[in-house]
């Protein structure tokens, strides 16, 4: 399959690692930290996915600014970095609150809400 | 912007899409066969032990929950925001060098980065009076 | 530069649409009721429980009424717009009707001018009589009544003044709901809950009417602003094809939009079939009852015609329809009202019979007789709900004319007879009363306008059973031995109950009947002498004031090539000039009407319950009269011909499946709350199975779109 | 990027005003803290103030945006912060001025409160002056991230917290799709600035990574402006948030998805199709479908709640679809009047749907029950014209607005929105927004009927009392005016959203001479 790839759209004659590599591996951890966060039931390792699939667009993201060669595309990974620390922060401080007032960290004590 | 993939795609080409496509189909199907692998290949245990925050294996001796201070959590956040400042500062640090000394250029950046350790100073002093800093 | 500005100064000058501007403070006029309704809201608020609302909206009011008045005097001749702001403008093209625009304006012309003058007058007083008439209900919902009030007297200047047919519709819509809230003032009554939802509904179905055919002028003529529209080119071609008989030249489109605005003319006037709502709608307080529906609300249909006159002369049969509906309106409910026993009932049918008046005046090409009908009307009409209102509030609620007689000889009861005995020789067409004069107009012109003979022969015997009726009411109630039973019924409950009186309300004696204080005493006098006034204004001027004033707008018309409203030379009605031959033959009609009534229900009458005469007549006819009283199960009918098979349709449905209650709504209901209550346990309320929809939603979405792109590329 | 400051001052106030009231609110003095709410007032409306007298940024891709999206998010934002006032830390404070307990600032709420509602507009504001892809993705950040926490602390019940745990990780999700989107935008067309991204579409056309970025983008974006797929946390989040925080949820990241959706179909630019006047069909197609999707969604699903604040959020899922509506219908002829100008009417149908919700929810937010529990039952606001005429009457008028009853400002909202698709020619969607409308009549009756017409149970009159603050039902009462007296206004707030809804890359064959109309406009001195 990547053959077809490489040798369809993005062959690049000189590199070894072509862009189509990278996309294809930013497409796979994005993939995998979605159905990551979809499977899973732990708070911690769901908020982890959702970092994973954050990454997976900074990857692409430098990948894309050294293919095109432009610079705006790796600024915008340290502001994706900024951004998902902040998150972080958030994250962390809401699954302590949410571990204290339910003793679990599954995702699935909080269904109360619904219809 | 003249090496962008559209020049290599050619627009409108209905052929185009194909490799797009195979590579949806690529990232999802790893995706899949790792889930689905897991599924049939791993051990599948429920209950409370795969509730705690350790899913090593590990069997905690006793409750996890010690009543740790809040203010580690605190710390840890303070640490983890200003930590990210620092992440600006190298880049910015590097380029300012290149600037032309004394021009309006080499101005501009340091009034633009001041701003940006003041907002800074906003957060620490948000921080001092919320009580994070102090250890009593 | 200089050569083309005389050229232009000429065009303006040509141009039909030049207009002159109002003064500003026109727009005080509609503003001022609106400062009321912000006032008695404020007050409302803050909780006043005093009489203040009242005095606030008689000074409001009184100010409308004062400029109103300076506006007449100010005013020469011709449209005098003011613009408030621009409202709504769209425009989707630059072609003719692409360009929609509806400012927040006011249009000023002679019959504007003349609803405004009876509007706001009418208002102040009733008003100052419901300042007292309420008095029981100080507090929230004295509040409440005169905020609705004020509204309502808002709402009718910006139907009556507006400058466009939007505006129009606004007010026609304000009037409407404020009329359905005071109706259902009294909400705790079932009666009255019920009474304000047919109102609204039967309002609704005319409602729908006028939107179509304002929609349909807008779409036909390219604009909805009066000045642009009557002078609009093919409006006026149309005009000239109907004076020439060229009936077949004027489209379709055109002469629809008067049908489709008769309709909601129809509703808000109580014609036929639409008029069943004004009959119930007394169950309002009275002050409602006199100044919206018997003087002002009711005549916005015969003032949609007027105002729209020019569309409906387009139309072969319009005005035809016009006539026949009120003349028929007309005798159906002057037969009802002559049957039923509740005065305030009676007077309800009387309007709605007078309003056929109007309507057939309209409908026979006298505007002028149409217009004089309605300021007249409005007058007596408003006096005779009064003076009714005044013996329910001091009868505890008794309207019932077999349980009270005699009210001149009661202490404190003068004013008020009298105030009913010149309101009732103005309903009866008693010669030189101003009712007489206006109702001989309309019926002169039904005799030589040719082929409406007959409406005039009906509207003539309607005028007699019109006298008796009437007088009926009178001799009863305000003459013949004293006797009177209070009320059982505290109207709506909200009225003080004094103890000392509730006891044995039933026996006539121990109760005592309040008299009317001084402002219902002021009020009843003033109409009373408006009443008599108003008479005058026949002789004003060469055809009379109103005729001066409708020349001035666009209900003008020239029908016969000569002025209208006057003689017509050709036409002789028994050898004379038609009005003079009317005001004998109507004289003598009136007062053999009135004869029959004093014959029936005073003469030989010894208490207020038996009427030998009346009831001897009345077993003679056999079942007529149980029918007129029942209002010849009109009612009934339109339950038989809507609601009852819409209930045997909701049965139907009902055994097709338990869902469909209610008929043939739910039916549609029932696909959504199905398919509703399936999405509903997607939404069961776990991250996990929302993030699963999330991400197959994405998967699908790039799926779907990747291959049909991929195809249709 | 320097240039662009001059058209930022808004925001810089109102970053400002949240350094200050982040500040003041851990203030050890009660008086002090109490200031917070003022200061945010005073510095809303310095925005305002500002962002009405701000200059159109002629070369932005949307120029007249800023001025009047700033102004209605300034305006809304001071109705929110009234309905916000008191919301947290009352019991805390009462507390303290008992001296049951003395003042910490760690248990404190009130400066995060304010200072993160503050930062949720600034990053509103900032999404209407965004020109490139990071600045816009930051800003939707801006604006999220303060809203997770502050539905967390809204309320001290479990309720809020399940709200917040559903919202913060299906936000976080979200946030991963659009920012992957964006990744895949920049990858499509080498560029981040909107500029250069429509220039480079313009000179290379659509490609495969664009169209897949542009889609998943959109996607991602929906999760803002509660849309199909991503619209299932928004029933629950805005149940377990309080009433006034759900109310700025409602308008506050969905009028951020809107700008954004707006801003990247702007830089894709309305030249496709037959005419040369709808989106590229990958993109068309996927709003469409979420359109339609969307409202039929919305309704179907508010039919059968018993909770006000559920109805009110399927309603406002269901509005979403109404005003993807006008994206899709895009800007119109060049030139043209806000009847045929769909960018317009969503910009205008914003500032209605901020109104209107904003009143319901006031509604809500002014009545508790006995025990001091949020009203939300149905049954809450039975009979509520006779008991709290004020509030039922808001309540009936907004909900009247909501269904789009002329002459209410919500009729005048989607008219533009019915006139602008069918003049885009998009006469399917116009059926299924007709559809949708009669299908949203049923549940909208229900609001209107259920305070107007059906009297209370005797157990019912003291079900519900107003709470103590008296901002709430001011804004209810202030809502519903608004939404009566700002049709009155209409015309000058139609054409301030006709100017909005213009772009400038729209119709390449006219960008020339409509950018150079559009500066001349700008450079005449403004009345």
């Amino acid at each position: 399959m990547l053959e077809v790839l490489a040798q369809g759209a993005f062959a690049e004659p000189m590199a070894s690692i072509t862009l189509a590599h990278y996309l294809v591996l930013s497409g796979a951890m994005f993939v995998l930290g979605l159905v990551g966060f979809v499977t899973r039931r732990n708070l911690i390792i769901m908020f982890l996915c959702t970092e994973m699939m954050f990454q997976a667009s900074g990857l692409a993201l430098v990948a894309f600014a050294r293919y095109s060669m432009n610079l705006d595309g790796q600024t915008f990974v340290i502001f994706v970095l900024t951004v998902a620390a902040a998150e972080a922060a958030m994250g962390l401080a809401l699954v302590v609150l949410l571990f204290r007032k339910q003793e679990s960290l599954s995702a699935e004590v909080w269904n109360q809400l619904k219809g | 912007m003249d090496g962008c993939i559209a020049t290599t795609l050619g627009a409108g080409d209905p052929g185009a899409y194909l490799p797009i496509f195979l590579m949806i189909m690529g990232a999802i199907g790893f995706a899949c066969i790792n889930v689905v692998g897991t599924l049939i290949l791993g051990p599948r245990r429920k209950g409370e032990t795969k509730g705690i925050p350790y899913e090593s294996g590990m069997t905690p001796v006793q409750s996890a929950r010690k009543r740790f201070n809040v203010r580690f959590y605190l710390i840890a956040m303070v640490f983890l925001v200003f930590d990210v400042e620092v992440v600006f500062l190298y880049p910015w640090a590097a380029t300012f060098s290149n600037l032309e000394p004394q021009s309006e250029q080499a101005f501009t950046w340091l009034v633009r980065i001041m701003f940006f350790l003041l907002t800074t100073v906003v957060a620490y002093l948000y921080g001092f009076r919320k009580g994070v800093f102090k250890f009593d | 530069m200089l050569d083309l500005a005389p050229i232009a100064m000429t065009l303006a000058a040509d141009s039909p649409a030049a207009v002159a501007s109002a003064p500003a403070w026109v727009m005080l006029i509609p503003a001022m009721p609106m400062i009321g309704v912000v006032l008695c809201t404020l007050m409302s608020i803050m909780g006043v429980r005093s009489k203040l609302p009242a005095f606030v909206t008689v000074a409001c009011l009184a100010v409308s009424f004062l400029l109103t008045v300076f506006m007449f005097t100010g005013h020469s001749e011709g449209w005098a717009t003011a613009v408030g702001w621009e409202w709504l403008h769209y425009s989707w093209g630059d072609g003719n009707g692409q360009n929609f625009t509806a400012n927040f304006a006011f249009a000023v012309d002679g019959l504007t001018i003349l609803w405004m003058l009876f509007v706001t007058g009418l208002a102040t007083l009733i008003a100052l009589y419901a300042s007292e008439y309420m008095a029981t209900d100080v507090g929230q919902g004295y509040n409440r009544f005169f905020i609705a009030f004020n509204l309502f007297v808002f709402s009718m200047a910006c139907l009556v003044m507006g400058s466009n047919l939007l505006m129009l519709y606004l007010g026609w819509e304000g009037v409407g709901l404020c009329s359905y809230l005071l109706i259902g003032y009294y909400y705790k009554k079932p009666e009255a809950v019920a009474a304000a939802k047919k109102a609204f509904i039967v309002n609704r179905i005319g409602d729908v009417g006028l939107a179509l055919g304002v929609y349909l002028a807008f779409v036909h003529f390219g604009t909805i602003e009066y000045t642009e529209l009557f002078a609009s080119e093919k409006l006026q071609g149309y005009l000239h094809d109907a004076a020439e008989g060229h009936w077949s030249h004027i489209p379709w489109q055109a002469s629809a939009i008067p049908l489709f605005l008769m309709v909601g003319a129809f509703g808000k006037s109580a014609q036929l079939p639409l008029y069943v709502w004004l009959p119930d709608a007394m169950e309002g307080p009275t002050p409602v009852s006199a100044l919206i529906h018997a003087a002002t609300m009711v005549t916005a249909g015969v003032y949609l015609i007027a105002r729209t006159y020019p569309l409906f002369q387009v139309s072969e049969i319009a005005l035809p329809i016009v006539a026949w509906v009120g003349t028929l309106t007309a005798l159906l409910a002057a037969t009802i009202g002559m049957a039923q026993f509740d005065i305030k009932r009676i007077m309800a049918y009387s309007t709605v019979s007078q309003l056929g008046y109007m309507f057939a005046g309209l409908g026979v090409m006298t505007s002028v007789g149409a217009g004089f009908h309605v300021l007249t009307h409005a007058f007596f009409k408003a006096l005779l709900f009064l003076a009714c209102g005044a013996v329910m509030h001091g009868f505890a609620g008794q309207l019932d004319l077999r349980k009270l007689s005699g009210l001149w000889k009661v202490p404190g009861w003068r004013i008020v007879t009298i105030g009913m005995f010149v309101g009732c020789l103005n309903l009866a067409g008693f010669p030189l009363t101003a009712g007489f004069f206006s109702k001989d107009m309309i019926l002169a012109e039904a005799f030589v306008t040719p082929g409406f003979a007959l409406i005039g022969w009906i509207l003539l015997f309607t005028a007699g059973l019109t006298a008796y009726y009437t007088f009926r009411v009178f001799f009863r109630v305000f003459v013949g031995p004293v006797e009177y039973h209070a009320g059982d019924d505290h109207h709506g409950d909200d009225h003080a109950h004094d103890d000392s009186h509730g006891d044995d309300h039933d026996a006539g004696h121990g109760f005592h009947p309040h008299a009317p204080g001084w402002a219902i005493n002021f009020v009843l006098a003033t109409l009373a002498v408006c009443s008599i006034v108003a008479a005058g204004l026949y002789f004003i001027g060469d055809h009379g004031w109103v005729a001066g004033m409708i020349h001035d707008s666009t209900a003008h018309i020239d029908p016969h090539g000569d002025e209208a409203g006057g003689s017509h030379g050709s036409a002789a009605l028994f050898g004379l000039d038609p009005h003079k031959a009317m005001y004998y033959i109507s004289s003598v009609v009136g007062i053999v009407g009135i004869i029959f009534a004093y014959a029936f229900h005073l003469h030989g009458r010894k208490s207020a319950g038996e009427a030998p005469a009346a009831d001897a007549f009345k077993a003679a006819l056999g079942p007529i009269p149980r029918w007129a009283e029942n209002k010849w199960y009109v009612d009934e009918l339109y339950q038989f011909l809507f609601r009852g098979p819409l209930l045997v349709l909701s049965h139907i449905f009902r055994y097709v499946d338990m869902l469909l209650v209610d008929g043939l709504v739910n039916l549609m209901g029932w696909l959504p709350y199905a398919v509703g209550g399936r999405l509903r346990r997607g939404q069961d309320g776990v991250l996990q199975s929302y993030a699963a929809s999330m991400a197959g939603g994405l998967a699908l979405f790039l799926l779907v779109i990747l291959l049909l792109v991929n195809q249709s590329a | 990027m320097t240039d662009k400051l001059i058209y930022l001052w808004p925001e810089v106030t109102l970053f400002i005003t949240t350094c200050l009231v982040m500040v003041l609110g851990l203030s050890p003095q009660a008086e002090v803290r109490r200031l917070c709410a003022w200061v945010s007032a005073v510095g809303l409306t310095v925005a305002a103030g500002l962002a009405a007298n701000g200059e159109p940024d002629p070369n932005a891709l949307l120029p007249n945006i800023m001025p009047f999206a700033k102004v209605v998010i300034a305006a809304v934002g001071l109705l929110l912060l009234m309905l916000l006032a008191g919301t947290v830390d009352r019991e805390y404070e009462a507390d303290i001025e008992s001296g049951k307990t003395k003042f910490n600032p760690l248990r404190s709420n009130r400066a995060e409160f304010y200072s993160f509602f503050l930062f949720s507009l600034t990053g509103l504001m900032l999404c209407a002056s965004a020109e490139s892809l990071i600045w816009l993705f930051l800003a939707l950040e801006l604006t999220s991230l303060p809203t997770y926490i502050m539905v967390i602390i809204s309320t001290r019940g479990a309720k809020s917290q399940e709200a917040g745990v559903k919202y913060f990780f299906l936000g976080a999700l979200g946030a991963a799709f659009f920012l992957f989107g964006f990744s895949l935008i920049f990858g499509g067309t080498g560029a981040t600035h909107f500029d250069d991204i429509a220039d480079s579409i313009a000179a290379n056309g659509i490609n495969p990574i664009l169209t897949l970025g542009l889609l998943i983008s959109m996607i991602g974006l929906s999760f803002k402006i509660a849309a199909v797929p991503m619209h299932f946390y928004t029933a629950d989040v805005y149940q377990g948030a309080a009433s006034p925080v759900s109310a700025m949820l409602a308008f506050v990241p969905k009028t951020a998805g809107f700008i954004a959706i707006i801003t990247i179909c702007a830089a894709v630019g309305w030249n496709y199709g037959p005419n040369h006047t709808s989106l590229p069909e990958g993109l068309r197609l996927v709003l469409w479908i979420t359109a339609a999707l969307t409202m039929t969604v919305g309704n179907m699903l508010a039919l059968r709640q018993r909770s006000v604040k559920r109805i009110l959020a399927y309603s406002s899922i269901a509005h979403s679809g109404y005003m993807l509506v006008g994206v899709i219908a895009g800007p119109g002829p060049v030139g043209g009047s806000f009847t045929s100008n769909g960018l317009a009417a969503v910009l205008f149908y914003l500032l209605c749907y901020g109104f209107m919700n904003v009143g319901t929810f006031a509604v809500l937010a002014s009545l508790k029950h006995a025990d001091g529990s949020e009203a939300d039952d149905i049954d809450d606001i039975r009979g509520l014209c006779s008991t709290h005429p004020l509030l039922g009457w808001s309540m009936v008028l907004c909900a009247l607005s909501l269904l789009g009853m002329p002459p209410l400002l919500g009729f005048v909202g989607k008219l533009g929105l019915f006139t602008s698709a069918i003049s885009a020619g998009e006469y399917a969607i116009v059926i299924v927004l007709g559809l949708n409308s009669a299908i949203a009549a049923v549940y909208y009756l229900r609001l209107i009927v259920t305070p107007y017409l059906d009297k209370p149970a005797e157990q019912d009159v003291l079900r519900v009392e107003k709470v103590g603050i008296i901002t709430r039902p001011m804004v209810a009462v202030i809502s519903a005016a608004s939404v009566i007296g700002l049709v009155l206004v209409a015309q000058p707030l139609i054409e301030a959203s006709s100017r909005a809804g213009v772009a400038t890359r729209h119709g390449d064959v006219h960008a020339v001479e409509q950018a150079a109309a559009l500066r001349d406009d700008i450079n005449e001195p403004r009345p």
